[in-house]
């Protein structure tokens, strides 16, 4: 009985995303998947720019209609860190997912964090590229306003143990800009050992790019994300592997973990982290099946 | 010339009423246009003769009333229905655009085509030499016939709009204030090209507010006043002085004249 | 040949009647005080139960409310001078980013940096304004360089200097600062409180803020939106030098003919619009501790959307500051109300496009009928 | 009238040139004007009249030249300050901004102010009330003094203009074309305002192409041909032909007049 | 008094000479043609030996140059018809996730889808133009209303029916199809190949394409390009039609008056727009084989950029589809080049800014010259 009438629990997911980035599209089947299993009431919202201020309001304003959970990103610890701790102490409970760390996530009294610290994601990605032999690299900044991005580029050139310098560059987000960008580059730095990307938007550009020079499978390759055209690349061995944080988990666990902790008043006792999990040409079946739906 | 009266008119315009929201501008206006004849139009500032003008040459449509142009009743949709009909119009307002050269405002919406490959290209050749060659006719010699409008005097401008009206034929020539900026030499042009065209049996409308220019070559005179007629004289049957004390609305000009002598 | 010339010199007999009530309705502000009320009235009818009015509820889209107004009201004396500012939104960012690096990184007393961002960025807006007076360009093209330009600084700077593009930490070095209260505090906390401890409002349940008030009392940010409003409203309406503004945006030529200082004017509402941007970075970064290179993305369309969904003309020479304000307050209380009422998220930008369009369509018939226009 | 040559000018314009790009519009133009006279200003079109009299407003510097004001050189850097010099100026293409009420245009530029609390606010109630009166002495009923200049007819809007320049006093009052587009009883209107302004020891500089507004109130007259002048004649030294042809450049118009009939 | 009345009736006493030299030189695309020769002088020096100038460089900056090109000639005959679309992004978006949804979810072939988001995108135009006609409001703003609203429904649609934002696998079903060649196709394939075996452009030395030429046909994007630039330019400067264009942007009222149909040119310049916002999104469909919720950002102004970096003025009536053409190689070259040259990505802003405010003060002066505007 007791379980009949806890049905129909709201949780709304608030990310930092702008309305047309890709890679969010996974989040967003992945808590209406969860919402739809667990019986409860799901939203997502972003701000429509990305405007991290923005963001803020939007929290501010899932806190005043009275959720009962809130699932939240944490990508600027001081822009954010107020609007959340003010929900949580107005009896909203959170759960801190994808960006920022799980104690930042402690920090504004969150339940715990699930995601993948960017920067750590970077820092392995760089090592193990570092045993792949990478001495150089271009990292395809396509979100560059934004920390994480950053963040990413920065931890694999310190995994590698090298200076960041110039080889990120802000490659803008329309395609054959992307693609012309680091064919550009490439020409003008033909030593280059290996490319990054940071997710399909500058990935699949990338990919055309590489065939196009004739660098494909020639030059390592690695990127965030996953996404139907890095899957095929990796299929293909142009791609040597995708970092996958696994976005699915990301929105899905929250919402099991809360209703759950809802209901019953159970909750795990540790964070989740999501990734980093590197896929490699070695099972892709699944993967390839639900890439950019639940991949 | 008074004899012309007894053919049919070329434009009757029956009992126009034109309405902007809340201003009434016309409220009722007849008048008829005979061929060969210049029809002077006068009065008061915002009495409506270009809002009358304006329903004859297409720009607005009249709120009540009926346009008959020779003998048919005709529902002029935009000025493009009254250009081809035949009614050119120099408006007071000009219709000069100043960046683009005085041979593509001379042919404006009016270009002359050649065929090259069966597509139509605009002749540009033929337009560059009718407009240089209409333009010495009127007076004014261009530097070239590419140099823009903007570059020409307000009088020079007019100038371009009336050769342009006249170089396209056209029935009636309604002109609206077409002196009102001109120099002496000018207006004496303009006056004599009114004549010119009016003795190749067109109908020309004028809009003057100098009861000379109207009194040198109107065949016939209606005045408005507050957007109704005062009615329709013949040349000789009124003198400038009554014609003048019609166009102020009939109101005293007396204690003025007194001071500065005669008519204005 | 008839006889009949009218009486009186005045053209009342020309002009059909119009009541009373119909002539003291015809105001600029008309559509933003029709369409505040149309999107009120929708909202208390769908979204009333979903905490859009209560203390938390009206306390979120007053904010939101609040920062559109701010930059509106630049965006609107400077509309109706005229021009156009297309770099607001980068303004904000730049702003912002220099407030943190001279706190943050170059450990300037916080007051210091705000004053000194404050005098770049009117610089900058006076920059702005002596390129368009001095070359006759559009200010279109003029300030859709700075937006590019001062956005390209907002992110090479810190990228630069701190290796990352966002700087944080502001909270801390802020900390008595009393310039930092003026752009971050709040005010009459002492009333919430009350009101909290009365039980008008709700308070928080847990945590190290239980028993307080969920509204701890009015940001900043709000008492600068009423107070540009206000102070707007007056210079526009009740000074010599708003008669100036209307005139530069009338018809410069007329008005620097009649001896207006048109190009004084218009470098005035340039460096006032960049003030007003400056207030909203500053309040931004007050109240958030950190300055990030994506800052005010778009905020200039924003800003002119309010501006015209208020009644302004685009082309100058019309408008009102209250009207703007109704257009700011429009617009936040849908932005916001839409995630009350559950609203798909991407269908916000149909509505706030639909919005835009249907408000200047009604603006349009009214400004028709007050102006006489043809 | 003759006789106030002899009292020191109130503005001297010496070899006044101005070069647009490569245009000389004005190649040394010489002009005095004395307090109380009406001094008219005729000339063919594009003449340089307009650029003439702005030089003396205020709106265009000199390419060489100087400009006396009451017996002292001045350099005006804009109109602004030829306005506050004490010379106003009617523009030919209007000063009035249609989206603005009559009573701010009225006062554009020259805004009454109260003090309220130690700072100055817009009178609205005395601009209003003035403006409603000013007009009303013009012969022009407002519906209010809040309505949109843009709801006048351009005859109404040539009348606040000058009634504003008279309005503010000023030593000298320059109108150019004033009375172009104007109907008989608003012209006469004008011409009998630059007569009381003239009296009250004003100088008035009035350029027209009309003929018979020049002799009905003007003193002397100065012909500009080309952007030079062809000097200045007293009133009753010169006979309204030999003017007109003056005007027109001196060039023949005798083949018109024939058909069209004494002075246009 | 004197008594010298000049002789012949020309004026040209009066004008100063100017040499035959100067006057052929004085053209709108004067402006262009002094930009493209600066910026390839300067990257010629400072980034020859970058591979900028190899035939994998030519090609990659003929493409993102020809990108541009094929919304600047849209933009630009619609500017000089004295309108504006600020809609063309989102247009791209749109056009691009229509053709996805059609050949991919749908599974009608892709001829038909193609052919369908043309004649959707063309009625879009005509009913922006509609509505800027109809009612008289700036297309500043209508086309702004619709830039969020199409953008709204891009990301709508795609997420409701497929539940991701970016749908893929268009290379599959286009395979063969007749009409996808012609937007994602190549042409010249053989004489490259030719070239690349007599050994005048480079083979790749290895991967899977070894022995290929690196460039390796004309992709029908730059196809697209030339055949827009020129039949925009024949229209604009050959045609009655032409005529009709410059007139409506010059000033609409005087055109009407003339008989010049402007509501007609207007919306069929708006159609025409939405066409080469059309043609952009079909190629880059093609070649990248997917459609994204977010392609096309920012494109509107990048075409208004090159437009008026290519000497067309803000306000209509005046410009020139090569000069256009010019602006959108500038901006291209430009953008290309400091990636070649190794100038900090983030600073690529402010060069944009830069050359923007360079170029339009340039033409500026040019265009005074012209029309001898005051
Ligand atoms: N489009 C319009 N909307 C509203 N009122 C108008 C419009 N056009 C004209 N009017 C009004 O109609 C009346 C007649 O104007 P119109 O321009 O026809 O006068 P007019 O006789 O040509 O005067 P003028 O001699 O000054 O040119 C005026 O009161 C004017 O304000
Ligand atoms: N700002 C300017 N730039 C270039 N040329 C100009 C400018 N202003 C005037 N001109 C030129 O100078 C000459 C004189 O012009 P102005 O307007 O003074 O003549 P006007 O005597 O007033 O003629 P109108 O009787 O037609 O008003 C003309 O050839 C005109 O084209
Ligand atoms: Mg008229
Ligand atoms: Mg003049």
């Amino acid at each position: 009985a007791t379980v009949a009438s806890a049905e129909g629990e709201k949780y709304i997911l608030v990310s930092h995303a702008p309305d047309s980035d890709s890679w969010w599209n996974t989040i967003k089947n992945g808590i209406a998947l969860a919402g739809e299993q667990m019986g409860v009431e799901v939203e997502y919202r972003n701000p429509p720019t990305g405007d991290l201020a923005d963001m803020a309001r939007i929290i501010e304003q899932a806190a005043a209609s009275g959720p009962n959970g809130i699932i939240t990103t944490l990508s600027d610890y001081d822009v954010l860190s107020g609007p959340i701790q003010a929900a949580v102490d107005s009896g909203v409970d959170v759960i801190i997912m994808n960006s920022g760390t799980p104690e930042q996530a402690r920090e504004v009294g969150a339940l715990m964090y699930v995601g993948q610290p960017e920067y750590d994601a970077g820092h392995a990605a760089g090592l193990r590229a570092k045993g792949d032999g990478v001495g150089s690299f271009l990292c395809v900044n396509h979100y560059i306003s934004s920390p994480s991005s950053t963040e990413r580029c920065q931890g694999f050139a310190d995994g590698l143990g090298i200076d960041l310098a110039n080889q990120m560059i802000d490659s803008g987000q329309d395609p054959s800009e992307i693609k012309n960008k680091v064919l550009a580059y490439l020409s003008a730095n033909p030593d280059t050992d290996a490319v990054l990307t940071l997710g399909p938007t500058s990935a699949d550009p990338t990919l055309l790019a590489l065939d196009e020079n004739g660098m494909a499978g020639d030059i390592y390759f690695g990127t965030f994300d996953l996404g139907e055209e890095i899957v095929k690349g990796i299929k293909a061995g142009t791609i040597n592997w995708g970092i996958d944080q696994q976005p699915f988990l990301q929105a899905y666990l929250p919402v099991v973990v809360m209703t759950n902790y809802h209901r019953y008043g159970v909750l795990p006792g540790n964070n989740i982290n999501s990734g980093p999990g590197f896929v490699t040409a070695d099972g892709l079946t699944l993967v390839e099946k639900y890439a950019g739906e639940y991949r | 010339m008074n004899s012309r009266t007894e053919h049919a008119p070329i434009i009757q315009m029956k009992n126009i009423e034109k309405h902007f929201g809340s201003v009434i501008a016309l409220a009722g206006v007849s008048v008829e246009v005979y061929p060969g004849e210049c029809h002077c139009l006068l009065g008061d500032n915002g009495a409506g003769k270009s809002t009358f003008i304006k329903t004859m040459s297409g720009v607005h449509k009249p709120t009540h009333g009926e346009i008959h142009f020779e003998g048919q009743e005709m529902h002029f949709a935009d000025p493009r229905d009254a250009i081809s009909a035949g009614i050119a119009t120099v408006h007071q307002h000009l219709a000069m655009i100043p960046l683009m050269s005085v041979s593509r405002n001379f042919f404006m919406g009016n270009e002359p085509t050649k065929k090259v490959a069966g597509m139509s290209f605009f002749d540009h050749e033929k337009a560059n030499r009718v407009t240089m060659e209409e333009m010495r006719k009127m007076g004014i010699n261009l530097r070239g016939p590419d140099q823009a409008v903007g570059t020409l005097s307000g009088g020079e401008r007019q100038t371009v709009a009336i050769a342009r009206a006249v170089h396209f034929g056209a029935k009636v020539l309604i002109l609206d204030e077409p002196t009102s900026a001109l120099g002496v030499r000018q207006t004496a042009n303009v006056l004599a090209t009114i004549d010119k065209v009016r003795k190749q049996g067109i109908a020309v409308v004028f809009i003057t507010h100098n009861v000379r220019h109207a009194m040198a070559v109107g065949d016939r005179f209606t005045v408005l006043n507050r957007g109704k007629t005062l009615g329709t004289a013949q040349r000789g049957q009124i003198t400038p002085e009554e014609l003048q004390d019609l166009m102020a609305g009939g109101q005293e000009l007396v204690a003025l004249e007194g001071s500065l002598g005669g008519t204005v | 040949m008839s006889d009949a010339p009218n009486a009186a010199a005045g053209g009342d007999e020309r002009i059909k009647q119009r009541s009373k009530f119909r002539e003291a309705m015809i105001r600029p502000e008309l559509g933003g005080i029709v369409g505040t009320a149309i999107v009120f009235a929708l909202f208390l009818l769908f979204a009333f139960d979903s905490g859009m009015f209560n203390s938390q509820g009206i306390m979120n889209w007053s904010q939101v409310s609040a920062q559109f107004m701010i930059i509106a009201v630049g965006a609107c004396l400077l509309m109706i001078a005229g021009e156009f500012d297309l770099s607001v939104g980068s303004m904000i960012g730049f702003a912002g980013m220099m407030i943190a690096i001279f706190s943050v990184t170059l450990g300037w007393p916080v007051w210091m940096a705000i004053i000194t961002a404050f005098i770049l960025c009117i610089a900058l807006g006076a920059l702005n304004g002596f390129i368009v007076i001095r070359t006759g360009l559009p200010s279109f093209i003029v300030t859709l360089a700075f937006l590019f330009i001062l956005r390209g600084f907002t992110i090479y700077f810190p990228q630069t200097i701190e290796r990352k593009t966002i700087i944080g930490g502001i909270k801390d070095v802020s900390e008595g600062d009393w310039l930092a209260a003026v752009f971050g505090g709040k005010i009459l906390t002492g009333f919430f409180q009350w009101m909290g401890d009365a039980g008008i409002i709700a308070v928080f349940e847990r945590g190290s803020r239980a028993g307080q008030p969920v509204v701890d009392g009015v940001p900043m940010l709000i008492v600068w939106a009423l107070i540009l409003v206000v102070l707007g409203h007056i210079l526009l309406t009740k000074t010599k030098f708003g008669n100036w503004i209307f005139a530069s945006g009338g018809d410069a030529e007329a008005a620097r003919n009649s001896g207006v200082p048109v190009n004084r004017v218009k470098i005035l509402m340039f460096m006032f619009t960049a003030f007003c941007a400056c207030v909203f970075a500053t309040c931004q970064v007050m109240e958030f501790g950190s300055a990030g290179a994506d800052r005010g993305l778009l905020k200039e369309f924003e800003a002119i959307i309010a501006v015209v969904i208020g009644g302004a003309l685009l082309t100058g020479g019309y408008g009102s500051v209250i009207g703007a304000a109704l257009g700011a307050l429009i617009f936040g209380v849908v932005q916001q109300g839409l995630f009350f009422a559950g609203v798909e998220s991407s269908l916000f930008r149909v509505f706030l496009g639909v919005i835009l369009l249907g408000a200047v369509i009604l603006n349009t018939y009214i400004r028709r009928i007050i102006t006489g226009e043809r």
